[in-house]
């Protein structure tokens, strides 16, 4: 923290007692920058839907193209890393700072905060290689952000079935798959660097307690907004 | 002395004192400070103002003596003017720059970057703003995208062609445009801007929001934060918009995607929407702060509280929620779907109201005031004039059968520089007069101030009212060379004396830069309140310590209480939002919301 | 040196003009009101040793009549205005008798495309032509216009019609010459580097006129 | 504390997780495997990425429990995004 920071939570001034918004400034600061996202989102996820519209040839049928187990498994992984999060900040509430502790009566250990957040870096973490390995076997297969890449694979599946694959649309498939979901990815990414910036800096010292646990909050925001968003992108993308 | 009178106990006087001193890099280049931070916007958006201004001066010597060589042209490189004559592809990539840097380097840092940093803390009564690293860094994000951007004037192929619009597909084909390299910086200078954009304008709503003194109610706030808190939720709900163009347009020029291009599937047209769908909120948050500020200088200048203040922030409101769906009326001409355009025109022609609200109001504030005529209030008051052109302009491009004859001409070009020149620019070169004091403790000079007014007002009007007639007599925009048309060689007389009137207003210009530089060293010392103002700023010594104040200022008041019968009992015409009267009560300042 | 819109010579310029001077009407108003009695207020009310400023906070009832006026007169303008707009611009009033030329532009010109004797685009007698748009006056004419590389924008002043040629799509523009005589067609959005130069001729002729040029062009076969 | 967080009975996030969990599966199955037509295909499937994206919002993002003036500023963006993409695709439907 710099010194003009610390001086400034120092003298931290009153709130009027009829106005603002009766929540803290870094939750309310995210909440006005996740508003930005979405409409970041709606530039992309918009100009597929109205592209997709546009076309005078049919879409590719879902599945023919994109490996929908494989990013099942993806979803699915989100998901668990979005209620980790949770977890995670139900457990610091409740002020379990530590990683696992045998709980009498209980068979199963309970986590604490260090657990679930660990928990949480390590789905985002797996959702993202995966998506890695997912675009290396697209790109390999000769989906590209161009389209179906001449004399690839796929180009000669897309030109004996052209419906099932979409053959029109190729142009068009490409560059709004890899825009949205590389995008989606990117949020991913930064979200698991910040998670582990957290977790060394904060989470590990135990600097985290009851009475304030911001930075756990604010990132959790943040990190289900991003698992909204798949949620959103999955079944458009992948099952529409 | 008048000012002297609301001094708070307390409030200055060694305000620094709970700072440790800092180094010159932490105090002015790495600072956190927002009035620094305001500062450094200002010199960076003046630079880039003045490198607008040359572009434009580019621009007129072509229009007004196409072919000829320009003087000192000669300098430049052969693949832009051999021998001092302006190439066509230099000519565009003038266009295209000079509207570039002017929207997103100039004006929109000048108001948002400069004013919303000095002034949103300084007049809520903040200590600073909610996140005063990150407006740290929004400013030197600004200055990279301006930097990237500046850099595309030095690459092969020069800078972009495409308009300050960058129309798809022209601009996301290099071989249709001929750029290469230059077209890909814009748009990332964009997306940098954008995340400038958006860290800024986080840091003024969350500030607005919660760091308010006791006793500043919703309704107490002035007009001009009132007007500066509607701008960033439009900026920062508008610029992602145009983050996401400027990346799918990235995107086609560098990873062969199709977004924009109809050959694959794109749609051309899909730029359109997306870039007006933001570009109409940003012509607001070009304008909406002029307005706040305006209003501030209008009611001091009066020596009357403002007419109307409530109408006058719901005018901002509604304004600002209109913005959102009237994007259609710039494409009019595009092929869209004529329905569509009847819904646009609708929207479009009701925004004249609440306009018509504020400069009604503007006036009903001057109606039997006792009107001071400082440099401020006479910049101000050219505002209102020249705002009313300008919104009077609009309604014939509104009406979508006039616009057909005017959509895409000259007449477009003077609607815009009405808005952007005749409102921003004046009501800033008032805003940077009224505030200068605060930011530096010297007063810029008031003789040179006033002759810089009349000789713009004179100059200004000379250069873009011929442009409505020169519009209506059809020439494009963005032409090369009007004399090839036969229809326009009638009115190349006019286009020689709108060029000869834009170098005359450039001179002029230099006149204020003068003053501003000359005033930082030599400039009489300010009182502490020279303009006898009600704003919580003014509570504080000239320039105002960082932290603001040391203890948290009380507000009892709205902002424009001005000769009010309490103040009049005092011996003044005003009231200032800090004073404490017999009468008042301490507002209850509120619990610290828990932090989580 | 002219003044005003160019001398019109389609069936479009006269309701444009009128609406025009209609607007140039109320917003004159509007701006005498607000520039006299801004100047009006500048002089009667300067500060002068003595003056004192009136401390009123606003009139509800004034800025209720300022906010409906405009709200009103706006509402009238656009009803107004849709009408024209419907008749220039939506497909279903290209006239059915009209005249199809066809009108594809390019970096940085306009092939013109002429439907021969038949009358029909589309057909085997179809000639192009470049830079040049023959018309025949007091015919409703609709250009089908569309482009090859960039958008460009259809526009010949004197008729009042401004219409954008967007890559990829299939527009439509009507218009019925008046005058017979030599116009210019330009472009209207910027195009790329040529975009000043990018300029055709258009010649309104007689029915008769037109009748032998085409017969003459077709018989010339195509270029 | 007065803050909203502590006031409500926690939910469950277990059983939101189970819920988000079985309307993949569900979404998943809907596409590839249930013989309906396609609209209602659709339909169903953008009614399950919706409540889901609810579910996500209002309990793991505490929506549920917040003032209106935070849910606000969430909710602003949304009629905003539907604008933009109704007049677009309006574009094509003439």
């Amino acid at each position: 923290m710099t010194h003009a920071t610390q001086t400034l939570d120092q003298m931290r001034p009153p709130f009027p007692a009829e106005t603002g918004s009766g929540v803290y400034s870094k939750k309310l600061g995210m909440w006005v920058f996740l508003a930005s996202d979405v409409m970041f989102f709606t530039a992309l996820i918009g100009s597929y839907i109205i592209l997709r519209f546009g076309m005078s040839t049919p879409w590719a049928k879902p599945g023919a193209v994109l490996n929908v187990p494989l990013t099942g498994v993806n979803t699915f992984l989100l998901i668990c890393s979005s209620v980790a999060m949770v977890k995670a900040y139900a457990a610091i509430a409740d002020g379990k700072k530590y990683f696992l502790r045998k709980v009498p009566g209980k068979t199963l250990q309970d986590g604490g905060l260090k657990f679930w957040l660990l928990v949480t870096i390590l789905c985002g973490a797996a959702f993202v290689s995966i998506q890695v390995v997912e675009y290396i076997k697209l790109i390999g297969e000769g989906f590209t952000p161009a389209g179906y890449r001449e004399g690839s694979l796929l180009a000669e599946h897309a030109a004996a079935d052209p419906i099932k694959y979409g053959l029109g649309v190729a142009g068009m498939y490409g560059s709004t798959f890899f825009t949205m979901t590389g995008f989606h990815g990117f949020h991913v990414t930064c979200g698991v660097i910040s998670m582990l910036y957290l977790y060394f800096t904060k989470v590990l010292p135990e600097k985290y307690s009851p009475q304030d646990y911001a930075g756990i909050e604010i990132i959790g925001l943040y990190w289900h907004f991003v698992d909204l968003v798949w949620i959103i992108l999955f079944t458009i993308v992948y099952l529409i | 002395m008048t000012h002297v009178a609301h001094a708070k106990p307390g409030a200055h006087g060694g305000g620094d004192a709970h700072h440790a001193p800092m180094s010159f890099w932490q105090k002015y280049i790495f600072s956190t400070d927002h009035k620094i931070i305001g500062i450094q916007f200002l010199f960076v958006s003046l630079f880039f103002l003045l490198v607008g201004g040359l572009l434009a001066m580019q621009i007129r010597w072509q229009l007004g003596f196409p072919g000829k060589p320009m003087p000192g042209g000669s300098i430049l490189p052969q693949t832009m003017a051999p021998g001092g004559v302006i190439l066509p592809e230099y000519y565009i990539q003038l266009v295209t720059m000079h509207g570039t840097f002017m929207v997103f380097f100039a004006i929109m840092p000048l108001l948002v970057g400069v004013y919303a940093n000095f002034l949103i803390p300084l007049k809520i009564g903040a200590h600073d703003m909610a996140f005063p690293r990150i407006n740290m860094w929004s400013f030197w994000l600004a200055l990279l995208a301006g930097l990237i951007m500046f850099a595309g004037f030095f690459v092969p192929d020069g800078a972009p062609r495409a308009g300050w619009t960058m129309y798809a597909p022209l601009s996301a084909r290099p071989d249709l445009s001929g750029v290469g390299v230059a077209q890909k910086l814009w748009s990332v200078s964009i997306v940098v801007l954008g995340l400038s954009s958006v860290m800024g304008s986080v840091n003024y709503i969350t500030t607005v929001i919660n760091h308010r003194a006791p006793g500043m109610t919703w309704f107490r706030i002035p007009l001009s934060v009132w007007a500066l808190f509607i701008t960033a939720i439009l900026g920062v709900l508008a610029l992602p918009v145009l983050q996401g163009a400027a990346i799918m347009l990235l995107f086609d020029q560098s990873l062969g995607t199709h977004f924009f291009d109809p050959v694959a599937g794109g749609q051309a047209l899909l730029w359109q929407h997306l870039f007006w769908f933001f570009g109409h909120p940003e012509v607001y948050i070009l304008i909406l702060p002029a307005m706040g500020m305006v209003s501030e200088i209008i009611a001091n200048g009066s020596r009357k509280p403002i007419f109307g203040y409530h109408s006058m922030v719901f005018a901002i409101i509604g304004i600002a929620f209109l913005g959102w769906i009237v994007w259609g009326h710039h494409m009019f001409m595009s092929g869209m779907n004529p329905t569509l355009g009847s819904t646009f025109m609708v929207s479009t022609l009701l925004i004249a109201v609440p306009s018509a609200i504020k400069v009604f109001n503007w006036m009903g504030t001057m109606w039997r005031g006792n009107l001071r005529f400082h440099v401020p209030m006479l910049n101000a008051v050219g505002f209102v004039s020249m705002f009313t052109i300008g919104g009077l302009s609009g309604i014939f491009m509104a009406a979508t059968p006039v616009d057909i004859p005017l959509h895409d001409t000259q007449f477009i070009v003077a609607h815009i520089h009405y808005v952007l020149f005749g409102g921003s620019l004046f009501a800033l070169f008032g805003a940077i007069t009224f505030w200068y004091p605060k930011m530096f403790g010297r007063m810029m000079s008031e003789p040179l101030g006033k002759v810089h007014f009349w000789l713009t007002f004179i100059t200004y009007n000379m250069t873009f009212f011929p442009m409505h007639i020169i519009g209506m007599g059809g020439q494009m925009r963005r032409i090369y060379d009007p004399t090839i048309y036969d229809f326009l060689k009638p009115q190349q007389p006019l286009n020689v004396f709108i060029s000869y009137s834009a170098f005359a207003l450039f001179a002029v210009q230099l006149l204020f830069a003068f003053n501003f530089l000359w005033s930082l060293k030599f400039g009489k010392k300010a009182p502490q309140n020279p303009w006898d103002d009600n704003g919580l700023e003014w509570s504080l010594p000239n320039p105002a310590p960082h932290g603001n104040w040391e203890k948290t200022p009380n507000v009892y008041r709205g902002p424009y209480e001005f000769s009010s019968p309490e103040a009049e009992a005092r011996g003044t015409d005003f009231l200032p939002q800090s004073l404490k009267l017999p009468t008042d009560h301490d507002p209850l300042p509120a619990p610290l919301p828990a932090t989580h | 040196m002219h003044w005003w819109l160019p001398p019109g010579a389609s069936t479009f310029a006269a309701p444009i003009e009128h609406l025009f001077v209609a607007i140039l009407i109320l917003t004159g108003i509007a701006f005498v009101i607000v520039e006299v009695g801004l100047a009006a207020f500048v002089i009667r009310y300067r500060a002068r040793p003595g003056r004192k400023a009136l401390y009123t906070h606003g009139s509800t009832r004034a800025e209720v009549i300022w906010t409906a006026i405009p709200a009103v007169t706006m509402v009238v303008l656009g009803i107004v205005s849709n009408h024209y707009w419907v008749m220039i611009k939506d497909k279903r009033s290209v006239p059915p008798n009209a005249y199809h030329i066809g009108v594809h532009a390019k970096q940085f010109e306009w092939q013109v495309t002429y439907p021969g004797k038949d009358g029909k685009l589309g057909t085997d007698d179809d000639f192009t032509i470049r830079n040049q748009l023959h018309v025949p006056v007091d015919q409703p004419v609709a250009v089908e216009l569309s482009s090859e590389d960039v958008i460009h924008s259809f526009w010949v002043p004197q008729f009042r019609l401004k219409q954008d040629a967007v890559p990829g799509m299939h527009i439509v523009a009507w218009f019925q010459a008046t005058v017979p005589g030599e116009y210019e067609l330009g472009c209207a959005e910027l195009c790329g580097m040529g975009h000043y130069k990018m300029r055709a001729r258009v010649f309104v002729q007689t029915v008769d006129e037109f009748n032998a040029w085409m017969t003459q062009q077709a018989a010339g076969g195509t270029e | 504390m007065t803050t909203p967080t502590t006031t409500h009975v926690r939910p469950n996030y277990m059983l939101i997780w189970l819920y988000l969990f079985v309307m993949t599966i569900a979404e998943v199955l809907l596409a590839f495997e249930l013989p309906v037509s396609r609209n209602l295909k659709l339909i169903l499937l953008l009614i399950l990425a919706l409540w889901k994206a609810m579910l996500v919002a209002l309990f793991f993002m505490h929506l549920k429990f917040e003032r209106w003036r935070l849910r606000i500023i969430f909710i602003v963006p949304l009629p905003l995004a539907a604008i933009l993409i109704t007049a677009a695709i309006m574009e094509k439907v003439f």
